[in-house]
């Protein structure tokens, strides 16, 4: 077995892998399940971009995208994560089992 | 001093990033780290009291702070993987949600010590108000670890050592 | 994961993937050193640890449980793999090799330190929106359905 | 509707993998991108007329400038545009602010924040790498900028938009997007000044203390500059007014 070979397969267990996620994403069955997956497979992705550098044998320039990436991912799921944390559940979707915020926080504390 | 500090590990940070020791690129990296310190160097370092020697001492600390808390997180790894691939781990998950108090002082600790017990075997931090704690442990041999209270003294050893017990 | 099947993967890709070799025929070598070795081993490990975690986020009962799978399966799979790439491509030992690897641990740095925080910031934004964690006992129709969060 | 826009996904897919296979092969010698003489003239004249090694950005902010100038000029129109549409201004201005009905205060993470201290610094010192190192490796001023806007907008969403705008207020960022583009139009004018044609970089050997080619080296980057502070403050302009529905103020 090469080391090309097992990059190859590397990179294709990654995306295999990363097909659960995927299904996560699609089902849910909260959009918080769908964010810890769309987050995994945005990790993976970065180190997905070192092994296809390995593989073109520029891992020079890969490795800035990968940063990159990983950057813009954890920018991302913060943003959401914020976003989430900022607003509630709309109550004209199921108004008996909101909760007002400030209970929320006494029960968090 | 503390200025001098975050340019010098900047300049550092540039030529590992940019790997070229020509004077035009080296100048490039000193003008950048410049603008970089004069923008946000009021992030970091939040304790600008304390002196340069203590904070070598505590970054000595925290390096084998760091190979303890890599040991714990392969550890949390083979954990995560029992539980999802044996049926007798499925058969363990038994989720429970633990608050606890810490001892821990500056915000810098807590923030250590709190992603530490998200990268450690089975705990999450969910939210950490004032002193308190709001841990998800996976499982019920995973909460009683985390009362023992070990990795607290840990980071406190590193970040507080006149607090620790 | 054993080598014949990913040999035989391999092959079976080889004819599509064509291109691939060609690029990389002058970059990697053919020979095996003992640092390639470290390496493939290192990313395989990071590998079956990431298959963990990837089944964990398909099994796992709940919210909160699935973060557990996500948020440490990631980490310690993406430090492996990324450092045993880090190893087969630091042939040379040049200077330009090390700067390679020091930037990929400024990889793996970050995301060590992003991971925790970005599962922290989503499990406080779902325990505050009122995702019922399952306790034992109680099985996974507790947690939230569709369009209520 | 879910299983339509399934189907219309998996078609588009399929299609699209269906397309894919009248392409060139990769490095083909005989497609029509390669076989034409102005590739050719790129591939080997670039070294030569600019000492760049990334051909790409040669092309981009060189042998093509004029286009990139207004390719910044469109980002920064699309930063005044959804400033003009969202802002408050006259009477409007004076309105307490909208509150969205849904939505709670939430004081800054501890852990968030942390976490943000330590990287932002990092991340600006990334996006200066980026935007310098345009030439040898892929990045330049558009990408740089994206980091950078990224830096404040990490610094917006873990505490609140105010201490963001500490460092860099909508105001003055719309002020630095003008400047970018002013930088980069300046340096067109200014090797018009010394004799050249509009964005014609050798000419800036006569001020310069280097030959016709590192000039046009050097002035790449006086132009991605430009670029960067035009990205940069236009991102966070636009994050800073959509996130906040123009009033400024509050987080996400």
């Amino acid at each position: 077995m090469t080391v090309e070979g097992f990059t190859v397969f590397a990179g294709a267990a990654l995306f295999v892998l990363m097909l659960p996620a995927l299904y996560r994403v699609a089902v849910g069955p909260t959009s918080f399940d769908r964010l810890v997956a769309v987050n995994v497979i945005g990790t993976k992705t970065a180190v997905l971009l070192v092994v296809i550098g390995t593989l073109f044998g520029r891992l020079d320039m890969f490795v800035d995208f990968a940063l990159a990436y990983a950057l813009l991912n954890f920018v991302a799921s913060l943003a959401v994560a914020r976003y989430l944390n900022r607003t509630r559940s709309m109550p004209a979707k199921k108004p008996a089992k909101r909760r007002t915020p400030r209970k929320k926080k006494a029960r968090a504390s | 001093m503390y200025p001098f500090l975050i340019f010098f590990l900047l300049l550092l940070n540039w030529v590992a990033f940019s790997g070229k020791f020509d004077a035009f690129h080296l100048g490039l990296g000193a003008f950048s780290a410049l603008v970089v310190t004069l923008l946000s160097q009021d992030l970091l370092f939040s304790d600008r009291k304390k002196s340069l020697g203590d904070r070598l001492s505590e970054a000595g600390r925290f390096l084998r702070y760091a190979l303890w808390l890599l040991w714990q997180i392969a550890l949390a790894n083979v954990h995560v993987f029992k539980l999802a691939i044996t049926g007798s781990g499925q058969a363990e998950i038994a989720p429970k949600v633990v608050t606890f108090k810490t001892k821990l002082k500056s915000d810098f600790a807590k923030f250590v010590f709190a992603n530490s017990i998200t990268l450690t075997p089975g705990t999450i931090t969910i939210a950490l108000r004032g002193n308190e704690f709001l841990v998800h442990a996976i499982s019920e041999a995973t909460a009683k670890d985390l009362a023992t209270g070990e990795m607290e003294r840990r980071v406190a050893e590193v970040f507080e050592p006149e607090v620790a017990v | 994961m054993s080598m014949d099947v990913a040999d035989s993967f391999v092959g079976g890709f080889s004819l599509d993937l064509g291109f691939l070799a060609e690029a990389s025929v002058e970059t990697i070598h053919s020979g095996l050193s003992a640092l390639d070795v470290c390496g493939m081993i290192l990313a395989s490990v990071g590998l079956v640890f990431f298959l963990g975690a990837a089944v964990g986020l398909y099994r796992f009962p709940d919210f909160y449980t699935r973060m557990h799978a996500a948020g440490k399966g990631d980490t310690l799979s993406s430090l492996l793999i990324l450092l045993g790439f880090g190893l087969i491509t630091l042939d040379d030992f040049s200077m330009v090799g090390w700067l390679l690897v020091v930037k990929l641990l400024a990889i793996v740095l970050f995301i060590m330190l992003t991971s925790p925080t970005s599962t922290h910031a989503l499990m406080r934004a779902g325990f505050e929106d009122g995702v019922e964690p399952v306790t034992k006992g109680s099985s996974s129709k507790n947690t939230k359905k569709e369009g209520e969060s | 509707m879910k299983k339509i826009a399934l189907a219309v996904t998996v078609l588009t897919g399929i299609l699209l993998l269906y397309a894919a296979q009248d392409f060139p092969a990769w490095g083909d010698l005989q497609s029509p991108a390669s076989a034409s003489p102005v590739s050719k003239h790129f591939i080997a004249d670039t070294g030569v007329d600019t000492e760049v090694p990334n051909m790409v950005t040669a092309v981009l902010a060189d042998y093509r400038g004029f286009d990139t100038m207004f390719e910044t000029v469109v980002i920064f129109i699309a930063g005044i545009a959804i400033i003009g549409i969202l802002r408050r201004t006259g009477a409007d201005a004076d309105a307490p602010a909208l509150k969205r009905e849904n939505e709670i205060a939430a004081e800054p993470d501890l852990i968030v924040t942390n976490t943000v201290r330590l990287l932002v610094p990092v991340i600006q010192l990334f996006a200066f790498y980026v935007l310098a190192h345009g030439h040898v490796s892929p990045g330049g001023g558009f990408q740089g900028g994206v980091i950078m806007g990224a830096s404040f907008i990490l610094v917006a969403l873990a505490w609140d938009l105010p201490k963001a705008m500490d460092r860099l207020s909508v105001d003055r960022a719309v002020m630095l997007a003008g400047v970018g583009i002013l930088i980069y139009a300046g340096i067109g004018l200014f090797s018009m000044l010394l004799g050249g044609e509009f964005l014609d970089y050798a000419e800036l050997s006569h001020v310069l203390p280097v030959s016709r080619e590192m000039a046009r080296y050097h002035a790449m980057l006086g132009v991605e500059i430009g670029v960067a502070f035009t990205v940069t403050a236009v991102m966070f302009a636009i994050y800073a007014n959509l996130s906040t529905r123009g009033r400024l103020e509050g987080g996400l």
